[in-house]
């Protein structure tokens, strides 16, 4: 147990600061800049003297806060990220515990993050930080519906909720070839849950200055995005065991498959957060309603009827 | 005990959220320990664009976003619904468990159906037709 | 203009240093333009120039989260106090860099008659770095944040350039 | 229902195609100019702060410290303190306080001996606003350096009364 | 201790009354459907702990609490509808004015 | 009905600026929300005044040269030439041919500067933070040859009474060539990226609509006029210097969105271009200063009112000389300041979102609107 | 020393945690019922229902425990905060409680706790003689399936009419936003 602490632990710290550091190479490559260049290799070291920075900076804690709220609030965010990382199958023996309700426990832990955001939000006590939480919410919460929808198509397949046993499931042929419609719509609400452009409104910077975490300073905003990265790093997990077949893959070890996979993923996420712009609030929301979730019934019942068929 | 198994497995999860709250603790300790401070008049203040805050932000929102809230509170529940029976879907049935399910999810597809046709989804502009 | 922060609860030889060469190196600044030399400033974080590359691309809508203050433009009575209080809502350690004449002394706009302009931003909150210009190039502003190094980490010019 | 789909089609394939332009560009080479690692030169108009020209034939400046600079300027930030020397007038003094420049270049065309140039220097920034301060002539014996030369004798004007001083800064 | 279903039904019994302390004493309708759902949340432990130690087939008590869950659900909509409703008309969600302005 | 106190305030105050990412600067609006709809809104504006029209009284006619490259500072050139022009005309002093190419090539080259600009920092409003690099890296490049001709990146302070300061030479015209071809392989891109898709498209379709009737009664001119329909551009309808030498088109939108807006500048762009292309292909020979322009101008008493069209629409000065070598008072006619009027009625009763969006479409820069 | 020993053993450590569920579950509802801010009245709601769910952990349906997160702090809380936000004018100051009331309360749910637990006391539990051991969520999906399809289509039904009535009640007050 120490040891999978230990490993969880470092994993979150190392995959933040790598993933930070990712984005703003990607961000700074595909806008024709070369990013972190001067901070070790590469930048290499960047995102490191950012966190060691957030740690030694100022945490203001504005009067008009609702005070107990406001200091619980990150904490909050950051209760379910180790959880998460509990059932995430890397490799055949490299899973620290397979539950039963493996992806159920997931989703269950992901929904605190709502709880959070709300807290953070409302307890700031500051218009945009307010706006930010409940539009992030409404969002959230629109996504969250199509996600599972989708996830259920494939446990319809598989007949578990077992992540390994989703992994297993895949041995001839990875789901995202049987279910192109649910990879595309699961990567869609993926990206609108972590909050990312083009979904990005709770912080849409141009609107409601930074969302829910603008009276956030220091290390409870770097709290926030760690949690954020986490999470990217969570979902993007998810999908890869759904539809990408998880540590499947030739030659390399499992473990290494499955980072690549993850890391395609999250890459892709990327990717679209540089490419478009933001959508606005009433149509991201009626964008979920109208188009995701009919969309994943849809698709969970032909799934069901094709079970049935053949 | 006959449910050892269970225990010991949500043990990990209890002990992950304690360590969870002591990671994310260290590095506000840390902080609060480190950094310096600062002292101006506005310090304190609530931020808004660099002018004295005007009232609370604990206003009543559109009443829009509650009915989202409604929405979703309806489709979780009845989505979790699914699960179980997901899970004992093709077991042993000739179409039975297909025809309920789609009994099932038609039923709450009218939700949405009805929030559409009732321009829930629908942001208007004008005040006068809202 | 003296500094408005006080001092850390501890102090510990190494890690301050350690600090300060990370605080250097990742200087965020607050989105915060106030006339021409904001465009410069744009400029300066595009892709022609690279903030990033210092680690001071990361531009920050909300004053908590940052640690610089670029003062870019002209500074008018009406706008003094805003910037007054967005600094003091700035979380310490922060730091202010005046690009361009205007925030260094009223620049063009300083004459006789004049009643609608600060003439200088050192007047109202503490600058640590005085970019000159009108507007500064680019190169100038990045000059001012190696420069914003040095003083933070109190070793001269970190890396060595030709 | 249709134009259900093919809106939805039609959106899809938009964002396939800016994610086609985003990655070509992602391959392509960065326009960045790393600057502190490489240097730039600047355009022979470019206009730094103004300084005095250098004669190439005579390696001093030709300012004969008629003020005119001083007057023409729209900020007033340049003195020019001048002597009179065998019937001609020199400088002992021609500092700008470069942060109040606006950079536009009257005082370089109006200077009647044309002793003035704008500098190829970008990359000012100091510590206080006094380091914006700057010494035209000290420059010159700077420049002067660099070809081997001493800094120019400060002129000693003939007798008292003929210290002239033109305009002070306002 | 945790293998008895005295205990679970204890804490129930606790729960319930906490819930029932807060319907009577609370005046805002919210706090009153809070205490309301913390009453349904005791009875579901009731359900789940017979499940566990009495019932004959342990679906049949897990079922319940899903049904609970669901009633509780539809519960909190309509009465959170209310509420609003409420609210929207008479500017309090206070029980005590609301009951004064009846009619 | 029994209020307790305090409830029926349904609506409440959100204020965006002076400090805020979106307002570009240092606008402040002020919006009285009603639920996620903006109820009435109220533009505070004084935050970046410099009194620029009061320095003119304190400045001889050279002397405010400078100033005028920091009033728009996005379209420095057009300012330039609108005072320029003023005070020639005041003084009746003659532009050589070859110095009225130069500035007209200059001044679109500059345009084309600003409209990029717009376009990045618009795109950044809606949230795509790339075309906002992309647009960047184009103006470089105009701003390159720029910096070649008149030293400066942005604020320029090029053009005299009479001509201007400094010739252009073969390598200007080469860049502006290799630039015109460079501009031309993006739109392709820009299409791509922005103009076709399907959010962007969602964002700005039939969202701020300005009719043509309150686009007349606001006094909002450039893109945003034409948008709206109404083909008015100073370089056509009170041409100056030698815009009648060259064939350019005036694109104009149909519906007043945001959307038109956005195309008018886009294609405005190109129109630019091809008169720099035209303009290089004409390009006399000939003296760059008119001569006998006096140093220390005095023009006789009058007044007179000269107008460009700038990036954002009509750029007026209005002079009144009284004989002195000072101006006695100059008046700016900004378009900022008239495109600006119109946002209250524009923005009521859209979302936050909306109002970013057509408050950025409106292109505005404030230090102009304050002066 | 026998006492630490037995508080490391797995019981040890069961009964700990066990004690630790339980006490959040009491302290949220402390919380819910207790605290004057509406906001963290939810708040100590969600925590108590995050106890439940150990509690259930406890009694061997971790499905029903994550169940109840996800449908409870995920779904019921996040309504019950934006019905909050929609109708309680949390700016304004609040209003003094009545003592009498409280101490009525109080003492009329102390009663209940009294009764229930005295009657608790009273009877002894029989388990039913034959006991299924068959745990697994795919039984239950069985049932639902075919034992309970009823409920399981009635459920539907309850949210369908209840969404309904929500949202006329909710939509067709004075003044729509
Ligand atoms: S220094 Fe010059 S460029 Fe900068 S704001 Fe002032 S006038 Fe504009
Ligand atoms: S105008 Fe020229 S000669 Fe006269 S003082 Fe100035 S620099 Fe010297
Ligand atoms: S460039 Fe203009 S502002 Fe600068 S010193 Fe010369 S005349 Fe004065």
């Amino acid at each position: 147990m120490i040891v999978a602490l230990i490993g969880v632990i470092a994993l979150v710290s190392v995959n933040a600061l790598f993933l930070i550091w990712m984005e703003r190479k990607v961000a700074a490559h595909i806008q024709l800049r070369p990013g972190p260049m001067e901070v070790g290799f590469h930048g290499a070291l960047q995102t490191v003297a950012d966190a060691i920075k957030l740690i030694g900076k100022e945490l203001i804690t504005p009067e008009e806060v609702d005070r107990p709220i406001y200091l619980l609030a990150p904490i909050v965010i950051f209760l379910p990220v180790l959880v998460l990382f509990l059932v995430i199958p890397f490799a055949p023996n490299l899973i620290i515990r397979d539950l039963n309700v493996g992806i159920l426990l997931i989703f269950a832990f992901s929904s605190l993050t709502v709880l959070s955001i709300l807290m953070a939000g409302w307890s700031s006590n500051n218009k945009y930080s307010v706006f930010g939480a409940i539009r992030s919410i409404a969002q959230n919460i629109a996504y969250e519906i199509p996600l599972l929808i989708t996830a259920m198509s494939i446990i319809l397949m598989v007949g578990s909720f077992k992540l390994s046993a989703i992994v297993a499931a895949q041995d001839k042929v990875w789901f995202v070839v049987i279910q192109p419609l649910a990879f595309l719509l699961y990567i869609i609400c993926a990206t609108a849950e972590t909050n990312r452009a083009p979904f990005d409104i709770p912080e849409a910077e141009s609107e409601l200055v930074a969302g829910f975490h603008t009276e956030y300073s220091g290390m409870r905003f770097g709290l926030f995005f760690l949690a954020e990265y986490t999470n990217m790093f969570v979902v993007s997990a998810v999908a890869t065991v759904l539809f990408l077949g998880g540590w499947r893959g030739w030659i390399l070890p499992p473990v290494v498959w499955f980072l690549i996979k993850v890391y395609a993923i999250i890459f892709l996420i990327m990717w679209f957060r540089w490419t478009f712009p933001r959508l606005r609030f009433d149509q991201l929301i009626s964008f979920a309603w109208k188009v995701l979730i009919p969309l994943a019934f849809v698709n969970l019942l032909v799934t069901a009827l094709a079970i049935k068929l053949f | 005990m006959d449910n050892w198994a269970v225990l010991h497995d949500f043990a990990y999860v209890l002990i992950f959220l304690l360590v969870a709250v002591v990671f994310a603790l260290g590095p506000l300790i840390i902080a609060h320990l480190l950094a310096p401070r600062s002292f101006g008049p506005a310090r304190n203040q609530t931020y808004e664009c660099g002018i004295p805050a005007q009232g609370s932000a604990w206003v009543q929102v559109a009443i829009i976003y509650y009915l989202f809230a409604l929405i979703f509170l309806a489709f979780d529940v009845d989505v979790l619904f699914l699960f179980p029976v997901l899970l004992a879907f093709g077991e042993g049935y000739v179409w039975r468990d297909l025809i309920e399910i789609a009994i099932f999810v038609s039923i709450i597809s009218l939700v949405i159906v009805y929030a559409w046709c009732r321009g829930v989804f629908w942001w208007k502009r004008k005040p006068e037709s809202r | 203009m003296e500094k408005k922060t006080g001092e850390p609860l501890i102090h510990f030889g190494v890690l301050d240093e350690v600090l300060d060469l990370c605080r250097a190196n990742s200087l965020w600044p607050l989105t915060f333009g106030l006339a021409c030399c904001a465009i410069e400033m744009m400029a300066a974080g595009a892709a022609r120039f690279d903030l990033d590359r210092f680690g001071a691309g990361v531009f920050r809508p909300s004053p908590r989260q940052s640690d610089l203050m670029i003062v870019a433009g002209t500074i008018s009575r009406k706008m003094a106090p805003a910037i007054v209080r967005l600094y003091d809502q700035m979380a310490a350690p922060k730091w202010v860099i005046a690009m361009g004449n205007c925030a260094i002394s009223g620049g063009p706009f300083y004459y006789e008659g004049q009643y609608a302009i600060v003439p200088g931003a050192d007047l109202i909150i503490p600058v640590d770095v005085y970019v000159p210009g009108c507007p500064p190039r680019p190169e100038g502003l990045i000059e001012g944040i190696l420069q914003l190094e040095e003083k933070i980490t109190h070793r001269g010019r970190l890396r060595k350039f030709r | 229902m249709v134009a259900y789909f093919r809106e939805m089609f039609v959106g899809l394939w938009s964002l396939v195609a800016g994610m086609a332009v985003t990655i070509r560009y992602f391959v392509r080479p960065i326009v960045t100019v790393q600057y502190p690692r490489q240097k730039l030169t600047m355009t022979p108009k470019y206009r730094g702060h103004i300084e005095l020209i250098m004669d190439p034939e005579t390696n001093t400046h030709r300012c004969t410290a008629c003020g005119m600079c001083v007057r023409t300027c729209p900020s007033s930030l340049i003195t020019v303190e001048g002597v009179k020397v065998k019937k001609k007038k020199l400088p002992v003094k021609h500092v700008i306080d470069y942060s109040y420049c606006s950079l536009c270049g009257l005082c370089v065309e109006v200077c009647p001996t044309k002793a003035l140039k704008f500098s190829n220097e970008y990359r000012l920034a100091g510590y206080q606003r006094q380091d914006m301060v700057i010494d035209l002539m000290a420059r010159l014996d700077a420049e002067r350096a660099t070809v081997g030369l001493p800094p120019l004798p400060i002129p000693t004007p003939e007798s008292e009364e003929e210290t002239t001083s033109a305009e002070e800064k306002a | 201790m945790i293998n008895n279903i005295e205990t679970y039904l204890y804490i129930a019994v606790f729960l319930f009354a906490i819930g029932l302390y807060g319907v009577l004493a609370r005046r805002s309708l919210i706090a009153v459907l809070i205490s309301v759902e913390l009453m349904l949340n005791a009875a579901m432990i009731n359900f789940m702990a017979f499940n566990r130690f009495l019932a004959p087939h342990p679906a049949v008590g897990q079922i319940c609490a899903l049904f609970i869950m669901a009633v509780a659900a539809a519960e909190a909509a309509i009465g959170l509808s209310i509420i609003v409703a409420i609210y929207r008309k008479m500017k309090t969600i206070n029980v005590e004015h609301a009951t004064e302005l009846r009619g | 009905m029994m209020l307790e106190p305090g409830i029926e305030e349904k609506t409440f105050y959100l204020n965006l600026g002076p400090q805020h990412p979106s307002t570009h600067g240092v606008l402040r609006i002020l919006l009285e929300m009603d639920g996620e709809f903006i109820a009435n809104s109220e533009p505070v504006i004084g935050y970046g005044h410099r009194a620029h029209e009061k320095m003119a009284e304190l400045r001889t006619y050279q002397q405010y040269l400078p100033n005028m490259g920091r009033v728009d500072y996005l379209h420095a050139l057009a300012y330039n030439h609108g005072y320029c022009l003023a005070v020639e005309r005041l003084a009746g002093i003659e532009v050589p041919e070859r110095a009225e190419f130069i500035r007209v090539i200059t001044s679109e080259l500059n345009r084309i500067a600003s409209h990029l600009l717009w376009f990045g920092a618009y795109l950044l409003d809606l949230g795509a933070f790339t075309p906002f690099l992309y647009c960047f890296d184009d103006r470089e490049n105009v701003v390159d040859i720029l910096d070649r001709v008149t030293g400066s990146r942005l604020t320029y302070c090029y053009f005299r009474f009479g001509g201007v300061r400094d010739d252009i030479d073969d390598e200007f015209i080469a860049g502006c060539r290799a630039f015109i071809t460079r501009l031309r392989s993006r739109w392709q891109d820009y299409d791509d990226l922005v103009t076709k898709n399907v959010i962007f498209i969602n964002r700005t379709r039939d969202v701020g609509i300005i009719t043509p009737e309150q686009a007349l009664k606001y006094g909002v001119t450039g893109p945003c006029l034409r948008g709206s329909g109404i083909p008015y551009d100073i370089r056509r309808s009170e041409p100056y210097s030698v815009y009648p030498l060259f064939d350019f088109e005036i694109p104009i939108g149909e519906r007043g969105d945001i959307m038109d807006r956005y195309v008018v500048r886009l294609r405005e762009m190109e129109q630019s271009l091809r008169i720099i292309e035209q303009a290089l292909d004409k390009l006399p020979n000939g003296p760059i200063m008119a001569e006998k322009v006096p140093k220390r101008l005095k023009p006789a008493e009058g007044e007179v009112y000269a107008a460009v069209e700038s990036g954002r629409g009509e750029f007026g000065t209005y002079i009144v000389s009284k004989g002195d070598t000072k101006p006695y008072r100059i008046k700016l006619r900004v378009p900022s300041f008239s495109n600006l009027s119109i946002i209250s009625e524009l923005i009521k009763d859209t979302l936050v979102a909306d109002m970013v969006a057509i408050l950025g479409s409106l292109d505005l820069v404030i230090p102009e609107v304050d002066r | 020393m026998k006492f630490m020993m037995d508080l490391f053993s797995a019981e040890g450590m069961a009964t700990l945690s066990f004690l630790g569920v339980v006490g959040l579950t009491f302290i949220g509802a402390l919380i819910a019922v207790g605290a004057r801010n509406i906001f963290h009245n939810v708040l100590g709601l969600a925590l108590a229902l995050f106890g439940v769910a150990g509690l259930f952990v406890y009694l061997n349906s971790p499905f029903v425990a994550m169940m109840e997160i996800l449908i409870y702090v995920g779904a019921i809380c996040i309504a019950i905060c934006f019905a909050i936000m929609l109708s309680e004018p949390l700016y304004l100051p609040k209003p003094p409680r009545k003592p009498i009331k409280l101490l009525g309360a109080g003492l009329a749910s102390g009663l209940i706790f009294a009764m229930l637990g005295l009657l608790m006391k009273k009877t002894t539990w029989v388990a039913a003689p034959e006991r299924s051991t068959d745990w697994s969520i795919t039984t239950l999906g069985h049932f639902l399936l075919t034992k309970y399809a009823l409920i399981f289509e009635v459920i539907s039904l309850v949210l369908l009419v209840a969404m309904l009535g929500a949202i006329v009640t909710a939509r067709d007050g004075r003044g729509e936003t």
